[in-house]
């Protein structure tokens, strides 16, 4: 079969533009043939080049002096905790894999996250992930949701990894464009970051992994482009497939192999494949490659040279090795029963030269492909319907007329409702290490000995004793708040999740981002994506936690419409002594309960109920401008709460978030969970009696930012409140714990609450939906 | 003591039960390749739990052929200590070393959670050491941890006290709810007739340290290792 | 009468069960083996008229009982 | 030549899948369906004598393709 002509109609297949085709003739003095038009489309591709949004990304603060390898330089990001311990972490999304095929969908991003952090040298050692769909009443949705879960589940368990916490939202706006977003985190000593170039004129390229097959060809041209039926039917029969067991064993290999000294780089092969890891390590060391197709491992017959190349088989990786330790490598290889092949060389030429039946089918300079890729400032435009959400008054919505059945109804909206029936599908307790496991603010996972890659045998350390670590991390994303006011929106996004591990009792060492946005063509959708980037942005400024990397999902949408914007935000921080560690749920009958932070924030017009879940679940609208975040006295919160749980008198915290107020409380009364069917329900009852500028409604349910729910033995409840107050934060004891109910006395009603009744609906509601 | 942690290609808990018997209960252990067709000398054989060769067919089928299974045989024909744990109790199973075989979970789904168990006899070199009445908390997370013995199988192990383990609730009751899994009579772990050999779905490696929540699990253990030590007091005398 | 219904991996998808029960077998030392595809078994109950049974259940496989995209399927009813 | 190997829970042991199934057929408004039930279905592609491979084969669905406490195999081999 001969290759197609490079005709306009082909170029415009490959989604690159007539400017674009122009620059890549340019580029090679000729015409690309049908091999090099998919290398250069796959490359400039948005998944593999950012060209819409690299000049928005530059805002990120990406620099500490914890960070040994920052944002964009490799795989993940690598940040010192001490010791000569460090760790690599990144969030990758699969959103549209995963809107054909939910199952693979899901598991082969887990896979390509899980390769990226070993890629770094670091052993993975837990996992998070960000989901979002529809609503639960349409049967697709559940499809997808249960087919995406099950997936996630399925490769993690069987690699070997805890899934340890993540998010779920249903919201309308995501019924025909899930997003699955998954976050990695791995361990490693200093000496041993592995880095992704080429390094070594003549250095043999080796290739390992299972065969490649014309699996997801062109998954990342396919990911930069929204969803029509079309483009899914295209998709049918090139579907990757993960294989979990086998990527285990190419890990476990891949850090033997790191540990003999024997590599000078490695990359994994993930979107764009063999084109992406062989020019992306070429240019990154400045050198050339060569390869040879027919020496790649071939699943089916016949393969042109085009399909190979941009074959997105899962579990692959490309390994560059120091002349002359080949047989050491495959010695490693062979133990581990994998498939390798040793596929070309390093050259001096700077260019990328594939060979196939003997006849050179791709010549292009390397670092044109990665560092010459086109590069847009699109038009941003503020969206029309800002104006109708600002417009929202309080006066629009009636006052609260069943606050007690309007409670009930928000712990069991599914978006806040437990999401049990996720995470117990998910092996969250694999590898010894899950302190706190799914279920409280952040997860919370040891680090120990065995959570480091393995050290060369005659290394003098192999007898050293590693020091325990414990390292908290979140992800969040109030997407709803981001599309009242892309903005506030992005910093509430990095103000909750460092207030969920200041909740846990750490202290942020890092960030990484997943931007899910619509197309980016569109200066409204722009608008968006610019201006949570800039709250975002600023957000991990203050908080010290620089983004050390992440990945941009554009083109999320469908005919109906675009996604709401949702910059997801992963944080991951470090807790100084075991000690430190605190959980969400209240431990002890007759404790008193403080709130940090104010009841209602005194500028907000709309009392925190703009954009909030009240509104959308009891009065079924989604406007309002949502709460604003001072990140500043944000901050001061997150200090006074880790200075108080340093005291040691902190026994619960928990952060405000969807919901307000009393969601807040009644989570931390009915969120212990010691085994199976056997919660730990204990009562509360709050005296909010004393607030009387705001409205019943907002005071249960207002979501203003910087509020923390915590408590104390109630002999050091006053001490803690004057604590917080030197601090600078508005502390005030509302309540105590104890009892069989929750109570609250709040405008001029006796409120109650049967804990069981509560914890049926939250617990149960998302396994009913799903039945 | 010495215990041998067994290694397949897909084993995940085999670092979580070294890292419990060597640095919480201060014995020594090693890993032990799949490969290899000699145990060395140990005293036990612990088989970890994980996805050996990626649980495809059926859990643990492939990995009771492996060379080291063989040595295993072995090892528990001549009256050796061997102690499956959720994965490595599917490939004791299907390696004939214990009655019965586990099937997918009711739910269809994968469980990971807290579970109560109770032991059902102290009559067992990994129970010896359970305190009497005591429920042990322990997580599972399985999704083929179904037990399956034909009747006449499980007369047998009734009568013999084969039945080491049920999953029952906080007041041990062996209720429908307390069974995770759809195990016939609550079935959480068993042993062979001679009680050399036993292996249970939850893991007691996870409940050994007080950090993790807590710390039960390590009883099996120390039972194990207690039934080691007077096995090697019996022969000294 | 009986449905019977075989599902099967796609073959331009990857099957690592097939794989890893091919690999085995060799091990195994089993002569003459090659590729190996594990699908689905389904063996149904069914009552009324062929036809529409046919039908019927012919959609049933195509929107559930396998997944088109990475699957094909084989229905056959017998008496 | 190919050898099929149908693998079918034995009628003791609890079978989830094919009662889902069944429910959901049910729910979907299906008529004259009846129990169903869920095995696995191998194909494997043979060379060699058939006699030879027949008994092979049969002893590797007996060790190591099924497990006889709770499943049942039949085993064919065609052109
Ligand atoms: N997809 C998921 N996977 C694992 N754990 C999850 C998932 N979704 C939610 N969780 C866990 O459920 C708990 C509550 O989640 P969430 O309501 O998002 O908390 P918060 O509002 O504090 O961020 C957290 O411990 C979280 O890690
Ligand atoms: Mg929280």
């Amino acid at each position: 079969m001969s290759d197609p002509a490079i005709t306009p109609e082909l170029v415009k297949k490959h989604n690159l533009t007539p400017e674009e085709f122009a620059r890549a003739v340019d580029i090679l003095g000729r015409e690309p043939n049908y091999t090099e038009l998919g290398i250069f489309s796959v490359m400039w591709s948005e998944h593999c080049s950012y060209k819409n949004t690299r000049p928005v990304l530059k805002g990120f603060p990406t620099k500490s002096p914890k960070i040994l390898v920052g944002a964009g330089e490799e795989n993940a990001g690598v940040i010192d905790i001490g010791d000569g311990l460090a760790i690599a972490f990144k969030i990758e999304s699969h959103n549209h894999p995963s809107a054909v095929e939910p199952f693979q969908g899901a598991a082969t991003g887990v896979g390509g996250i899980i390769r990226d952090i070993f890629t770094m040298g670091a052993r993975p050692v837990c996992a998070l992930n960000s989901l979002r769909f529809g609503e639960l009443k349409s049967a697709e949705v559940r499809h997808l949701f249960s087919g995406v879960v099950e997936g996630i589940a399925h490769y993690g368990n069987c690699f070997g990894i805890p899934t340890v916490g993540g998010e779920v939202y249903f919201d309308d706006c995501y019924a025909g464009n899930p997003l699955v977003n998954a976050f990695c985190l791995g361990v490693l000593r200093h000496e041993q970051i592995a880095r992704g170039a080429a390094k070594g004129i003549g250095n043999p390229v080796f290739y390992v992994g299972p065969a490649t097959g014309r699996d997801g060809l062109a998954g990342a041209a396919f990911a930069s482009q929204d969803l029509t039926d079309e483009s899914s039917e295209q998709q049918r029969g090139a579907v990757q497939v993960g294989d979990p067991f086998m990527e285990k064993l190419v890990m476990e290999a891949v850090l033997e192999l790191l540990a003999t000294d024997a590599v000078t780089g490695i990359q994994d092969m993930g979107a764009a494949g063999l084109t992406c890891s062989t020019c992306e390590t070429a240019a990154r060391a400045g050198t050339g490659i060569e390869i040879e197709l027919d020496k790649v491992p071939q699943r089916a017959p016949g393969m042109s040279s085009y399909e190979i190349m941009l074959s997105e088989s899962q579990e692959r990786m490309l390994v560059i090795v120091k002349k002359g330790r080949e047989a050491e490598v495959q010695r490693i290889f062979d133990k581990w029963d994998l498939p390798w092949s040793e596929v070309g060389a390093v050259t001096d030429t700077g260019r990328m030269v594939v060979r196939h039946h003997g006849v050179v089918v791709a010549d292009i300079p390397a670092s044109k492909l990665t560092d010459d890729a086109p590069l847009y400032h699109r038009e941003s435009k503020e969206p029309a319907y800002l104006q109708v959400v600002r417009a929202f008054t309080i006066d629009q919505i009636p006052t609260l007329s069943n606050p007690t059945e309007n409670l009930k109804s928000l712990l069991s909206w599914p978006s806040i409702a437990s999401k049990n029936w996720v995470y117990r599908q998910y092996d969250h307790m694999v590898r010894d290490g899950s302190v706190v496991c799914p279920g409280s603010d952040a997860a919370v996972v040891r680090i120990k000995g065995d959570s480091l890659p393995m050290l060369p045998a005659d290394s003098t350390k192999n007898n050293d004793a590693v020091p325990e670590k414990f390292i908290a991390m979140s992800v969040d994303c109030n997407a709803t708040y981001v599309y009242l006011d892309p903005y506030e929106g992005g910093k509430i996004a990095v103000a909750e999740a460092a207030r969920n591990l200041a909740c846990s009792g750490a202290t942020p060492l890092g960030s990484t981002d997943n931007l899910n946005f619509g197309n980016p063509h569109n200066p409204e959708l722009f608008y968006q994506l610019k201006e949570s980037v800039r709250g975002v942005a600023e957000g991990c400024t203050v908080f010290n936690a620089p983004v050390t990397g992440g990945n941009v999902s554009l083109y999320n949408q469908n005919p109906q419409g675009a996604v709401d914007p949702t910059p997801t935000v992963a944080m991951v921080g470090l807790i100084e002594k075991a000690e430190h560690i605190t959980t969400q749920w209240f431990k002890d009958e007759g404790d008193a309960i403080i709130l940090l932070g104010d009841l209602v924030d005194a500028g907000d017009q709309l009392q925190g109920l703009g954009g909030s879940a009240y509104l959308k679940v009891v009065h079924g609208m989604k406007t309002g401008t949502p709460p604003k975040c001072d990140l500043q006295k944000e901050k001061q919160v997150h200090e006074a709460i880790l200075a108080l749980i340093y005291s040691g008198d902190v026994k619960s915290a928990h952060d405000c978030s969807e919901g307000g107020l009393a969601v807040a409380v009644a989570e931390s009364c009915i969120s212990g969970y010691p085994a199976r069917n056997t919660p730990r329900l204990i009562g509360a009852s709050l005296d909010l009696s004393a607030f009387d500028k705001a409205r019943l409604d907002a005071i249960l349910f207002g979501e203003a930012q910087g509020r923390i729910v915590l408590s104390v033995a109630q002999v050091n409840a006053v001490k803690v409140v004057e604590r917080a107050k030197l601090l600078g934060v508005s502390a005030t004891i509302i309540g105590s714990v104890g009892g069989t109910d929750l109570t609250i006395k709040a405008g001029g009603q006796d409120l109650k609450w049967a804990l069981s009744e509560m914890h049926d609906g939250w617990w149960n509601s998302i396994a009913r939906a799903m039945k | 003591m010495n215990f041998a942690v067994l290694q397949f290609p897909g084993s995940n808990c085999d670092q979580d039960c070294v890292h419990v018997l060597k640095n919480v209960l201060g014995q020594s252990a090693k890993l032990v390749w799949h490969k290899d067709t000699s145990l060395g000398e140990v005293d036990a054989v612990l088989v970890p739990g994980g996805f050996s060769y990626g649980d495809y067919l059926r859990t643990g089928s492939i990995a009771r052929f492996s060379p080291v299974m063989q040595a295993v045989q072995q090892f528990a024909a001549n009256g050796g200590h061997v102690l499956g744990i959720c994965n490595g109790f599917q490939i004791l199973c299907e390696a004939g070393l214990l009655p019965g075989a586990l099937v997918r979970n009711r739910s269809l789904q994968f469980r990971c959670e807290q579970v109560y168990l109770k032991t059902v006899t102290k009559n067992s070199p990994f129970t010896n050491q359970v305190a009497d009445g005591k429920l042990m908390r322990v997580p599972i997370a399985h999704g083929e941890g179904c037990y399956f013995a034909d009747e006449e199988t499980l007369a047998k192990m009734n009568a013999n006290g084969q039945v080491l383990w049920q999953y029952c609730d906080v007041n041990g009751n062996l209720t429908d709810d307390a069974n995770p899994n759809g195990s016939l009579q609550n079935i959480a772990g068993v042993c062979n007739e001679a009680k050399n050999v036993a292996g249970l779905m939850p893991h007691p490696e996870r409940a050994s340290e007080a950090i993790l929540g807590g710390d039960d699990g390590k009883a099996i253990f120390e039972s194990l290792i207690h039934a080691l030590q007077n096995k090697g007091a019996a022969k000294a005398a | 009468m009986k449905a019977k219904i075989i599902i099967t991996p796609k073959k331009a998808v990857l099957d690592p069960q097939g794989q890893t029960v091919e690999r085995a077998l060799a091990h195994m030392g089993y002569q003459g083996v090659g590729k190996v595809h594990v699908g689905k078994y389904l063996e149904i109950e069914v009552e009324g008229d062929k036809a529409t049974l046919e039908k019927q259940l012919d959609e049933a496989c195509h929107k559930f009982l396998s997944n088109p995209v990475i699957e094909d399927y084989k229905l056959e009813i017998v008496d």
